[in-house]
Order: C-alpha cells, then sequence, then structure tokens
C-alpha cells in the first residue's frame, strides 16, 4: 500500500457517494437508501485494509500527507513554517482503532437506517458528510485541521437530529448545538492560544515546543505555567462537553431520546468518542504535567460520572434515557482510566472508548428494530417482550450483560483495565467507584427485565422478530463485542505502541 | 507659594466651578453663563503658559463668539420647560454606569499624567508671543492655515444651508 | 524650576475634559451638548498649551495647534448648531433623547 | 491427558452455541446434544483426574492481555484440587442433563432450557480450571450468568424475574468485594497467578495487614457466590428456577464456588489469623442461622435451599478452622446428596404439581423409588452413620475442635441437630402421612429421571468412604500430596455428633411422624419465634427499607437535582445570554448619547484594562 494519498482517499471516500446520490431521485426510497449503504462500505474497507495491513507490521508514519494549506503573514522574522497551517493527515495506533471504529459503526448505522421514514435523500448525504467528518478528526495531524473536522460533524448532526429526529427533535438540535458550539468556542480559545503563541499548530511540532527547553526558546511569547493550567481547563471543558461530563450532560440526553436510533448509534458509538479522543490526544498530549496536577479530581470526575449516571439511570421510566444515563455513566470511566495516569488506565480508557461504541451502537440497534415495531421505549408499556421477541430480547439481555461489564464481552474488560489502573494510583477512589459496578447491574437488569421479562404487557401488538436483514449488523457487533471480551490482546496490541508513547509524555 | 500658583489655583478653581455649575443647574442659560466663566479662566492659563495670542483668541472666540451663537441657538429654540423636568437622558444606571466610566477613565489618565515632568520649559515663548505665532504660521504652517480657512468656509456654507427654512415647493423626498 | 507644573495642568485639563465628556452624554439639551463638546475641546487645548510650554520640545508648534483646534471647533460649533436648527424644524425639540432616527 | 483438560470445558460450550443455533429446530432432541456434550467432558474429566492421580500439577498459559509491560495471561492448571473439582462438576452437570430430559419434557423452550446448562457447565469447568484470580473471576460472573438466566427461564413469571434479578444483584455485591481484592493483590504481588500471590503470602512481600485485607474482600466475592450471611438471601429465591437447575446450580456447584475458590486461595487465608476467623465464624453463623429458617418454611425446595446455605456455612466453618480438606470433603459429599435430594424433589413436584409441603403427604407408597431415594439423601444430610454426610460432617466438628473454636463448634453441633430435625420433619411431612393433595394420577417419574437419583444415592452413601478414619484418609492425603495431618479427634466429637442427629430424627418423627408432640410445642410456648423464622429474620424487609430505599432515595433525589439544578444553571446560562441580548437590542435605541455611552463605556474598559494589566490578562 503505497499511501500518499491514502488517508485522504479514505476520509473523503464517502464524498463519492453525496455526489451519486444527488443524481438519484429523492422519490426512489429503495434506490436511496442501498446507495447510502453502499456509500459507507468504500471508507470501511479502507480502514479494515489499513487495520490488516498494520497488524502485519505496516508502520502508519508513511501514511502521513503533509500539504501547505493557509499561511498567515509573512513577516521577514519569522522562519518558513511559523503560522503556517498546512492540511496534514496522519495516524497511529489508536486513531486507527477509533477511525475503524467509525467506519464499521457507520457501516451498521447505515444498514440501521431502513427505518428512516422520509426524505432519505437528504438523511444519507447529510449522514455521509458526517461520517466524512468523524473520519477526519481522527486524522487530523493539526490542531486546526482537528477543529475544522469537529465542526463539520456538528453542522449535519443538528440537521440530523433537527429534522428526522422525535417528538422533540428541535429542542434537541438546538440544545446539542449550542453545548457542543459552547464546547467548539473554548477549544477554538485554545488552539488559537496555542497557534499564535507558538506559531504551528501541528500536534508533534506543538509537543516539541511545549516541553523541549530547546525548542521553548523559539516560541514567539512565553507560555507561563500558570497559562497552560488554563489551557487545560480549558480544553478538558471543551472536551468534557463533549464527552459528556456531569453538569454538562444535559444535551446528550435529549440528543440520545429524541435522534432517530440510527443516528444515537453513531452518537453514543463515535461523537462522545471524540471527547475521549480530544482528552487523551491533546490533554495527556500536550499537558502532561497539568493532567498529572488534575489528575486526582478527573479520577473523582469520573466517579462522580460513574455513580451519578448510574443513579440516574434506576429512576428513569424510558428505555433511551437509561440508556443515555448509562452512557453518562459509563464516561465516567473513561474519566476514571485516565485519572488513573498509568498504563493500565489509559488503556482502560481508550478501552472503553471503544467498547462503548460497540455496545451503545448495539443497544441502539436494539431500540431502533424495538421502536419500529412496538412505537414506544417506555419501560412500563413494554414486558414479556422475551415471548413475542426471544431473539431482540435475548440481544437486548447480551447488550444489559455487555454494558454491566460481564466478563467474556468488551465492556468487562475496559471496566477491569481502567479500575485496575486507578487501584494502583488511587485506592480509595477506586473502591467508592466500583460501587458503580453494583449499581450498572442493578438499573440494567431492572430496565431490561422488566422490558423482556414478566407477563407479556403487550397483547395488541403484532410484534415480529427482528428480520434476517436486520439481524446482520446486529450479530456483527454482538460478534465483536464478545470478541473483544474474549481476546482483548487484539485490541490492545495495535493500541500498544500510542500508549507508550503517550507514556514516554507523562514522563514514564 | 508663588504668585503664579495662587494664580492658577484661583483659575483653575474658577474654572471647575464653571464647569460644575453647568453639569448642576437647570436652566439652560445659566448652564452656558456658567461655561463662560469656564472659557475665560481658561483664557486666564493661558496667559499663566505663555500664550497671549492664544488667550486673546480665546476669549474671543469662546467667551464672544461661541457663546453668543450658542444663547441664540436657545432662543431661538422653544425652551420653556415645566418646572422639574429632567435635564438629563437615560435612567439612574446608564449615569450612574457612565459616570463610573467616565471616572475610571479620569483615574486611569490620571495615573498617566500626574508624575508626568519633562523637566524642560519653554523660557522663550512669551518675548514676542504674537510675532513667533505669526512667523510659524505663515512660513511652516502655510498649507494648515489655508486649509483651516476652507474649512470655515465650508462650514460657514453648510450651516447656512442647514439653517435655511426649507423651500415651499421643494418637493418632499 | 516653577512651582506650576506640567502634570498640574493636564490634571485640570483632565478634570474638564471629564465633566464635559459627562455633559455631552447626559444632558438632554443638545445646545448643551453641544457646548460639552466645545469644553472638551478646550480641555484638549489646554494640553496642547502646556505642552508647548512643559513639554519634551517646548515650542510654538503646541500654541499653533491650539489655534487650529479652535478653528475647528468654532466651524464644528457654527455647523453643528445649524443641524441642530434644521432638526428643530422638523421635530420641534432640542432634547436629544427625543431624536431617534439612528433607529431606523 | 492433563495438557488437554482446555478441551473439557469446551464440549458444553459447544453445546451451548449448537443448540442456540439449530435448537429451536431439534426440539427435544437437543437434549441428547447436551447429555453427549456433557458426558464427553465428564469422560475426559475423568481421564485428566486418573492422570493427575500419578502425575503432579500441570499448567499451561498464553498471553490474553498485555498493559505496558505486564501481560495478563489465560490458561488453565490440573491440580489436585482442580481435578476433582472437574469431576464432580462434570458428574453432578451430567447426571442433571439426562434427569432434565425427562423433567423438562413438553417445555416449549426445551432446547434453550439445554442450551444454558451447556453455558453454565462451561463456565463452572472454566472456573474450575483456571490458574489465576483473573479467570477465576471471569468464570465467576459467567457461573452468575447461567445461574441468573437459568433462574429466570420462567421469565413470564413475575417472581422468577425478581428472583433472577436478585440472585444477580446480591452475588454482584460480592462480586465487587472479590473484584477490589483481586486487583489489590495484582498490584501488590504484581500478578493474578495463584502460585505467585501464594509466594508473596508466605514470603512477606504482602503485609499483614494486606493479606487479611485482601483475603477477607475475596471471601465477600465467595459470601455472595455461596449464599453465606449477609447475602444469603437469593438462594432461596432462586428456586424459582426449574428444579434441575436448583440441583445443579443452587446446591451442587455454583454455590459451592464460593468454597471452591476460599480453598483455592487457601495459603493466602492461612496466612491471616483475622482472615480465617472471618470466613470460620461466618460460616458457623449461616449454618446455624439457615437451619434455623428452614425449620419452618414449607416450600419443599426452600427447605431445601436453606439447608443448603447451612450447610455451605458448614464448608466454610471447616475451611476457616484451618481444615481445607474437611470443606472440600463435604463440598464433594453435599454436592452429591444435596443433588440428590434436588432431583428427587423435583420427582415429587413433578408428580404433585406443588411444593408446598403441607399439600402433600403419603407419597411413599405411590412413589417406590424416589421415597427410599428421597429418605437415603435426608440420612446422608442428618449425618447418620455410615453415610457420606457422617464422615464429612465428623471431619468439619473434628476441625472445628481441635481449632479451638469451642463455641464455633457447639454451634455446629446444634445445627447437626436442626439439620436432622428439619429434614425428617420434610421427609415426613412430605412422604408419611395422609395424602394431602388433590392430585389424582400420582405416579412415579420416568427411568430418564430416577436412573440420575439412583447413581446420585449410590454416590451419596459411598462418597463419604473416600475419606474415612476408620479406612483411611485418601482424599486428604491426595489434596494434600501426602502432607494431611491425621488428628487424633476425640472419640466423643462421633458419638456427640451422631447422637445429636438422631435426636433431631427422633424429634422430628415424634411431631410429625407419630405426632405425639404438637407442632407448635414450642412456637405456642415462645411467641414470634415461629413469624421470625417463617419470615426469615425479616433479613429481605431490612434490606427494602435500607438499601433498596436508599438507593432509591439517592437516584430520586439526584434526578430532581438534575432536572432542576443542572438543568435550571443551563437554563439561567441561556436566560442570562438572552437577557444580555434583549438588554444589548435596547441599547440600539437610536439615541446618540446613548450610542456614545456605550462606546465611551468600553472604551474605558479597555483603557483601563491597558493601563492596569499592560495588555495581557
Amino acid at each position: 500500500m503505497n499511501g500518499t494519498y491514502f488517508l485522504s482517499l479514505l476520509i473523503f471516500s464517502p464524498l463519492l457517494g453525496m455526489i451519486l446520490l444527488a443524481f438519484v431521485p429523492k422519490t426512489q426510497e429503495r434506490t436511496v437508501k442501498l446507495l447510502g449503504f453502499l456509500s459507507t462500505l468504500p471508507p470501511l474497507l479502507l480502514s479494515l485494509f489499513a487495520f490488516w495491513q498494520y497488524l502485519r507490521g505496516y508502520r502508519l508514519e508513511h501514511l502521513a500527507e503533509k500539504h501547505d494549506w493557509v499561511r498567515f503573514t509573512d513577516f521577514p522574522f519569522l522562519t518558513e513554517s511559523t503560522y503556517l497551517v498546512r492540511y496534514e493527515l496522519n495516524i497511529d495506533g489508536f486513531s486507527l482503532v477509533m477511525i475503524v471504529l467509525t467506519s464499521l459503526l457507520t457501516t451498521l448505522a447505515a444498514a440501521a437506517s431502513i427505518h428512516i421514514k422520509k426524505e432519505w435523500k437528504g438523511y444519507f448525504q447529510l449522514f455521509l458528510l458526517l461520517e466524512i467528518g468523524m473520519l477526519g478528526v481522527f486524522a487530523a495531524g493539526n490542531m486546526i485541521l482537528f477543529f475544522i473536522f469537529l465542526e463539520m460533524t456538528l453542522v449535519p448532526m443538528f440537521f440530523l437530529v433537527g429534522k428526522w429526529g422525535g417528538f422533540d427533535r428541535e429542542r434537541a438540535a438546538y440544545s446539542y448545538l449550542l453545548y457542543n458550539g459552547l464546547g467548539s468556542a473554548i477549544l477554538l480559545i485554545v488552539i488559537l492560544v496555542l497557534f499564535a503563541r507558538t506559531g504551528t499548530s501541528n500536534l508533534e511540532l506543538l509537543n516539541e515546543m511545549l516541553h523541549n527547553p530547546v525548542a521553548q526558546a523559539q516560541l514567539i511569547a512565553p507560555l507561563s505555567e500558570e497559562l497552560r493550567l488554563w489551557l487545560f481547563v480549558a480544553l478538558f471543558i471543551a472536551f468534557g462537553i463533549k464527552l459528556p461530563i456531569v453538569p454538562f450532560h444535559r444535551w446528550m440526553l435529549r440528543v440520545h431520546v429524541e435522534a432517530p436510533p440510527s443516528i444515537v448509534m453513531l452518537h453514543a458509538g463515535v461523537l462522545l468518542k471524540i471527547g475521549a479522543y480530544g482528552l487523551i490526544r491533546f490533554g495527556i498530549g500536550l499537558f502532561p504535567d497539568q493532567f498529572r496536577h488534575f489528575a486526582f479530581w478527573i479520577a473523582v470526575l469520573g466517579v462522580i460520572n460513574l455513580l451519578y449516571g448510574a443513579f440516574l439511570a434506576f429512576v428513569q421510566e424510558e428505555f433511551k434515557m437509561v440508556l443515555a444515563y448509562s452512557s453518562v455513566s459509563h464516561m465516567g470511566i473513561i474519566l476514571i482510566g485516565l485519572g488513573a495516569l498509568n498504563e493500565a488506565g489509559i488503556q482502560g480508557a481508550i478501552f472503553q472508548a471503544v467498547s462503548h461504541g460497540l455496545i451503545a451502537a448495539f443497544l441502539f440497534l436494539l431500540v431502533s428494530i424495538l421502536y419500529e415495531r412496538t412505537s414506544t421505549t417506555t419501560i412500563d408499556r413494554l414486558g414479556g417482550l422475551a415471548k413475542v421477541m426471544p431473539l431482540t430480547a435475548g440481544c437486548l439481555l447480551a447488550g444489559a450483560m455487555a454494558s454491566l461489564g460481564l466478563p467474556g464481552m468488551s465492556g468487562f474488560i475496559s471496566e477491569f483495565t481502567a479500575f485496575l489502573g486507578l487501584f494502583q494510583t488511587k485506592p480509595v477512589v477506586a473502591a467508592i467507584g466500583t460501587l458503580g459496578i453494583i449499581m450498572t447491574a442493578v438499573y440494567m437488569l431492572r430496565a431490561v427485565l422488566n422490558m423482556t421479562f414478566g407477563p407479556s404487557m403487550r397483547n395488541d401488538v403484532q410484534a415480529l422478530d427482528m428480520s434476517t436483514i436486520e439481524a446482520i449488523p446486529v450479530f456483527i457487533l454482538l460478534v465483536l463485542i464478545v470478541s473483544v471480551g474474549v481476546y482483548p490482546y487484539m485490541l490492545a496490541k495495535p493500541l500498544q505502541a500510542a500508549i507508550e508513547m503517550m507514556m514516554n509524555g507523562l514522563g514514564g | 507659594m508663588s504668585g503664579e500658583y495662587l494664580a492658577f489655583l484661583a483659575l483653575a478653581l474658577v474654572a471647575i466651578t464653571g464647569g460644575v455649575l453647568m453639569l448642576n443647574l437647570t436652566k439652560v442659560v445659566h448652564m452656558v453663563i456658567a461655561l463662560v466663566f469656564t472659557f475665560i479662566s481658561i483664557a486666564g492659563l493661558y496667559v499663566l503658559l505663555s500664550a497671549e495670542f492664544v488667550a486673546v483668541v480665546q476669549v474671543l472666540i469662546y467667551s464672544g463668539a461661541v457663546t453668543i451663537m450658542m444663547l441664540f441657538g436657545i432662543m431661538l429654540t422653544r425652551h420653556q420647560e415645566e418646572e422639574g423636568e429632567k435635564t438629563t437622558t437615560g435612567g439612574f444606571w446608564r449615569k450612574a454606569l457612565t459616570a463610573i466610566a467616565v471616572f475610571a477613565f479620569g483615574i486611569a489618565v490620571y495615573l498617566g499624567v500626574y508624575r508626568l515632568d519633562f523637566g524642560e520649559e519653554g523660557a522663550r515663548l512669551h518675548e514676542n508671543n504674537t510675532e513667533q505665532i505669526g512667523m510659524a504660521l505663515y512660513s511652516h504652517y502655510t498649507i494648515p492655515f489655508e486649509i483651516a480657512s476652507v474649512i470655515l468656509l465650508v462650514a460657514l456654507v453648510g450651516a447656512i444651508i442647514l439653517a435655511k427654512k426649507d423651500d415651499e415647493g421643494a418637493p418632499k423626498s | 524650576m516653577s512651582s506650576v507644573s506640567l502634570s498640574v495642568y493636564l490634571v485640570l485639563a483632565l478634570i474638564l475634559f471629564c465633566i464635559g465628556l459627562y455633559g455631552a452624554l447626559t444632558k438632554r439639551n443638545t445646545v448643551i451638548v453641544l457646548i460639552c463638546i466645545e469644553l472638551m475641546l478646550n480641555a484638549v487645548n489646554i494640553n496642547l498649551v502646556a505642552f508647548a510650554k512643559y513639554g519634551a520640545h517646548p515650542g510654538i508648534t503646541g500654541q499653533i495647534f491650539a489655534l487650529f483646534t479652535i478653528t475647528v471647533a468654532a466651524a464644528e460649533a457654527a455647523v453643528g448648531l445649524a443641524a441642530l436648527m434644521a432638526l428643530y424644524r422638523n421635530r420641534k425639540t432640542v432634547h436629544i433623547d427625543e431624536i431617534d432616527s439612528l433607529k431606523h | 491427558m492433563m495438557e488437554i483438560a482446555w478441551i473439557v470445558p469446551l464440549f458444553p460450550l459447544f453445546s451451548f452455541f449448537f443448540l442456540l443455533a439449530v435448537g429451536k429446530k431439534m426440539k427435544e432432541t437437543s437434549a441428547y446434544v447436551g447429555i453427549l456434550m456433557t458426558l464427553l467432558s465428564f469422560l475426559l474429566s475423568l481421564a485428566v483426574l486418573f492422570d493427575r492421580l500419578g502425575g503432579s500439577t500441570y499448567k499451561a498459559e498464553h498471553v490474553w492481555l498485555t498493559i505496558g509491560s505486564v501481560k495478563l495471561t489465560a490458561g488453565f492448571a490440573v491440580t489436585a484440587l482442580n481435578a476433582w473439582m472437574l469431576v464432580v462438576v462434570s458428574l453432578v452437570s451430567f447426571l442433571v442433563h439426562i434427569y432434565s430430559k425427562g423433567y423438562m419434557h413438553g417445555d416449549e423452550r426445551f432446547s434453550v432450557f439445554y442450551a444454558y446448562l451447556g453455558l453454565f457447565t462451561f463456565a463452572m469447568l472454566g472456573l474450575v480450571l483456571s490458574p489465576n484470580l483473573l479467570q477465576t473471576y471471569v468464570f465467576w460472573e459467567l457461573v452468575g450468568l447461567g445461574s441468573f438466566l437459568l433462574i429466570g427461564f420462567y421469565f413470564y413469571k413475575e417472581e422468577a424475574k425478581a428472583a433472577a434479578k436478585k440472585a444477580f444483584i446480591m452475588t454482584r455485591i460480592g462480586d465487587v468485594g472479590f473484584f477490589i481484592g483481586m486487583i489489590l493483590l495484582f498490584w501488590q504481588v504484581g500478578s493474578f497467578a495463584y502460585d505467585d500471590i501464594f509466594r508473596a503470602a508466605e514470603d512477606g512481600t504482602l503485609s499483614q495487614t494486606m493479606v487479611t485485607l485482601t483475603a477477607i474482600l475475596i471471601f465477600i466475592g465467595a459470601v455472595g457466590k455461596s449464599g453465606q450471611f449477609p447475602l444469603h438471601t437469593w438462594l432461596p429465591d432462586a428456586m424459582e428456577g426449574p428444579t434441575p437447575v436448583s440441583a445443579l446450580i443452587h446446591a451442587a456447584t455454583m454455590v459451592a464456588a464460593g468454597v471452591y475458590l476460599v480453598a483455592a486461595l487457601f495459603p493466602l487465608y492461612e496466612a491471616s489469623e483475622t482472615a480465617m476467623l472471618t470466613v470460620a465464624v461466618v460460616g458457623g453463623f449461616t449454618a446455624l442461622f439457615a437451619a434455623t429458617i428452614g425449620l419452618v418454611q414449607t416450600d419443599i425446595k426452600r427447605v431445601l435451599a436453606y439447608s443448603t446455605v447451612s450447610q455451605l456455612g458448614y464448608m466454610m466453618l471447616a475451611l476457616g478452622s484451618g481444615s481445607y480438606v474437611a470443606g472440600i470433603f463435604h463440598l464433594t459429599t453435599h454436592a452429591f446428596f444435596k443433588a440428590l435430594l434436588f432431583l428427587a424433589a423435583g420427582s415429587v413436584i413433578h408428580a404433585v404439581h406443588t411444593q408446598d409441603i403441607e399439600k402433600m403427604g403419603g407419597l411413599w407408597r405411590k412413589m417406590p423409588l424416589t421415597g427410599p431415594l428421597f429418605l437415603i439423601g435426608t440420612l446422608a444430610i442428618s449425618g447418620v452413620p455410615l453415610f457420606s454426610g457422617f464422615f464429612s460432617k465428623d471431619e468439619i466438628l473434628v476441625a472445628a475442635w481441635t481449632h479451638g473454636h469451642v463455641a464455633l463448634f457447639w454451634i455446629a453441633v446444634v445445627t447437626a441437630f436442626f439439620t436432622a430435625f428439619y429434614m425428617f420433619r420434610l421427609f415426613f411431612l412430605v412422604f408419611g402421612g395422609e395424602k394431602r393433595h388433590d392430585e389424582k394420577d400420582v405416579h412415579e417419574a420416568p427411568a430418564v429421571m430416577t436412573l440420575p437419583m439412583i447413581v446420585l444415592a449410590v454416590l451419596a452413601v459411598a462418597a463419604g468412604y473416600v475419606h474415612t478414619p476408620w479406612f483411611g484418609t485418601f482424599l486428604g492425603d491426595w489434596l494434600t500430596d501426602g502432607a494431611y495431618a491425621h488428628e487424633t479427634a476425640p472419640g466423643w466429637i462421633m458419638a456427640v455428633a451422631t447422637a445429636v442427629s438422631l435426636l433431631g430424627i427422633f424429634l422430628a418423627w415424634l411431631m410429625y411422624g407419630k405426632r405425639s408432640l404438637a407442632r407448635d410445642w414450642l412456637s405456642s410456648r415462645v411467641p414470634y419465634t415461629y413469624s421470625l423464622l417463617w419470615n426469615k429474620y425479616y433479613i429481605d424487609e431490612l434490606y427494602m427499607r435500607t438499601v433498596g430505599y436508599a438507593a432509591t432515595a439517592i437516584s430520586l433525589l439526584l434526578s430532581y437535582i438534575d432536572r432542576f439544578v443542572v438543568e435550571g444553571i443551563a437554563r439561567l446560562i441561556a436566560a442570562t445570554v438572552h437577557t444580555s441580548a434583549s438588554l444589548g437590542s435596547r441599547m440600539q435605541n437610536g439615541q446618540v448619547q446613548m450610542y456614545g455611552a456605550v462606546t465611551f463605556v468600553g472604551l474605558a474598559l479597555l483603557v483601563v484594562i491597558l493601563a492596569f494589566t499592560g495588555g495581557y490578562l
């Protein structure tokens, strides 16, 4: 694979589908859906190909791309590369895993989009645009490009929620936009301050500039310790809104409940992970000392997230709400892992990002199947589903088990590694956090068992079990969840190099 | 305490009093008259600063022309205000905010100027002051001088056109 | 060394400027607003003349500038008053808060 | 054979997947798949056991997960204990598989039942083979899953749903203890492997407090799984599952996992006096506590369930008293006779379609096979001489006495008395006396059900002879590699044990067999005891009122905080923005002065900032 343009090709390959879709009449539902689905395949195949090559020992550095793009000034006292924004893409094992996850979930979400009821054409075009944004975020080599791709996800998502969502969709879309816009604004401040003071936005260069004493002399303006602290806090808030961390989580609930389930698959599966990705990439990558300084509080926040989400999920009436709060809760585990600040913790956080991506997508896939048949996801109005829809009910139960961290499924691996990390550094916090493990079991079982077990509540509905075409994505996800759970080494291996890099940055 | 200092204190006191009175009086004419005190004392200050010519111009133009013009302006407009009608605009908050801003601005500038001292003194300014001005004006500053005259002309014409009554027959725009 | 230093003049000018500014921003009568602006210009003139005597490069230039300022101020007063008359004819008021055509 | 021991759990796993995939079409033939697979497992386990009898421990590992430089491994080990447990588990599982074919006959989810059984057997065998704590934990949870699924097998019943949920959550609470203990151990020792942990416990790498702390934390896991007080409440409720499941999971194998865990980590426990004492006290207390509840229950399965809890407490007591062998020995014998009892109970339920012993009676003649088989089980559990329970129980009593736990010894003796009493109460109520049920056509169970019972009955008698003070302590010698300490027990202990069990039987006979003693002889004299026991000491209610309500209260509180405080702050910010926006638009009022004022205020602000900060914020 001679990949000078490989990454660009990978990121922008959904564009082809968007263009092709433009020529299809909007009334042709089947063609549009098929084409939309097929358009998600090229990035999937490309990313799987890259993943496979990587596992076989291909060096990802060869994939980096670099083109001059925007030059702001031409002052004689500045060197050639200062204030130069390049279009640069590069990936490491961590980004590659996220890219594979993204393209995979996009394909599955496209398959789940068969339940979309209107304006398929616009839907799929936005959907593909969203994919470009998501892929780009993970491949961006500098912060400005990262930001651009990040914003690129914001717009399609706004319309996807606002137009194809549920009853209260507009409100959800606006709160999505507002919260994330706020986060983006804060992020932009951080990026610009760094850019103005260092003259670069490239991640590696920035890293060098911020930490290497020789390179620090080349700074345009000094970055005091205090300023770095504030920059880190701002960064943390910016990605904390995306993740979301507890006081900033309300938007996410609305999106979870109102957006079409296929979009929530992507939202919970990938978009939330951008927050985690950013925290790891920029938070740990650029501000390791500050991160260390706040590590305790990050871990505490993680535990708060975990318990807060769990307790709230316990009293929700609506299954989607349960899942939404469970996402809040699970994001706590990412923070717990990051707060541990050791290899196990960071690995746990990344595992959790991937694993929650799979599990959340899995559960929302089931929600879409369920909602299609019962028109409700209110827990009390369901019940005894195992009788009428044994396969769906079984999968729901499997999803719940994965979510509550049953060994043998991916959720356990991430939970275990994250807690393993935290127990080394902050055993007391971790011990409090383990209460979350119990609460997760409590709320998940309460919700799922009330839906699937017990006497059948809905004899009126002729619920049919999932069809083969619906079952395929469900089983793909289930197999992935289980295989990561059974043999986590296959996920740990590609991440190893990236995590080692981070640990070096942290100073061992 | 030198005589110059005493004179300065007196003049400054009058100038500020005039300004403060202007802010606090209620009748428009009184306000203008209050300002005349300020203008005249500023002229006195000019004398102290060895600028006799400017002082004279100040008296002529401000205390004379501008004040008279303003008084005409007042006379030509309606001013039979009822008793107790407010003389200022805006509510309390706006005034307070403006006052605070003005005060803060004053403090900031004060901090900048209160120790300012270049240590030099133009000792020869008072010698043939008018002559010096004339020399500079007609040699070095000829073009600005001419432009100033153009400005005056333009202002004259503009003022006349603005103040002229609209033609009865002019089409309404 | 004179007993009256530069900074004292500057402070006086500052006080007058502030008075003028406050008046210009809060007075309701347009004539007074105009005259307050004159006061601010005067304050500036004091600075010019003071710098002419005590500045870094003492000389006649400062006084000349003061003269120019007075000229322009006079012109401004004339035009301002003329504009006031025109407005008054249209609106029958001299109250500045009743003139809000900028809103439209 | 030992190097292929890892295949043992794979047979039932195959059965699980195979039956999930195609079981629907196979209907009841799927039973043969399950039976065949467990038979293979059993035969292979037997081969492994014989191999191990002559050989030494075998261990194989493979990298499972790397965390930095730490490599976590997965693999299997064949130690004496593992090999022994492997056989016990696969045998009981095999027998239960056969039995279920008759018991579950006609159920529409027949194949699913077998699939779940396969999953459970896989997990249990995997648990037994685990060479390290992490893997143990993994399978530990998986057996929990199997148990959960099987308890909830009749998912349409509200009680089954509640019981399944309760079982999962209660054991989960214990598991968290296990989880914490395991991770703490890992950071102290640097490995999850049992060998490394024991080495560290021996050479003092682990501090005494750490040993105690981790041992007790892990013991909490065992408490949850083995239904020890205070996490015992799920086990009786778990009887909502089909009876073969109760026999396999909630009597013979899974609930014994807690005992197994403590046994597997025995060197760790031995290193801490406090931990040992905790285990012994919890075990002893649970034994007595559950036995008293068992005295008054009227549901046949619940009586057996409480007796299970009580017997598990016995095993814990044995381990806590330092007698590893006695614990495992009783585990084994208990597995056989309790499985037998449950299967026999299942056979009874199958015949009369009720679980209430007050509605049975007079079945001795109607069920000529089940009756005697049940009696054998009852005699074994009561500790009547010559039956297996007698030997294992005796071993425990000796251990408690020689270890110096006098109080616990007497508790154990009293428990033995209660056990004999309530078991025979059960027996007399079910099989003796008059017919009290409405079922007309009571018939003996089919051969497919009685056959496994007969096998178990033989074992319930014979299993005792692998380790007796009379004929030799084969099991003990083998489990401890010949280092078994032959303690000379005072002979009166055996006499006392026999006496109390006979006394218990006699009393039960007086009350329920001969009925010469009124049943409310005691409860009428000591008020409230009956209702206290009948309501299981109100433990469930206590949990509901404390933990349950607290969790709900916290949740509701947080949900109000979420809805009003967090959302309120967001709204407040939104309102602030809105207000300032409308304020801003109010400033656009067309008045020059307003514009001037705003401009100037802004200017002043900038000037002030510049003057006081120098332009750098």
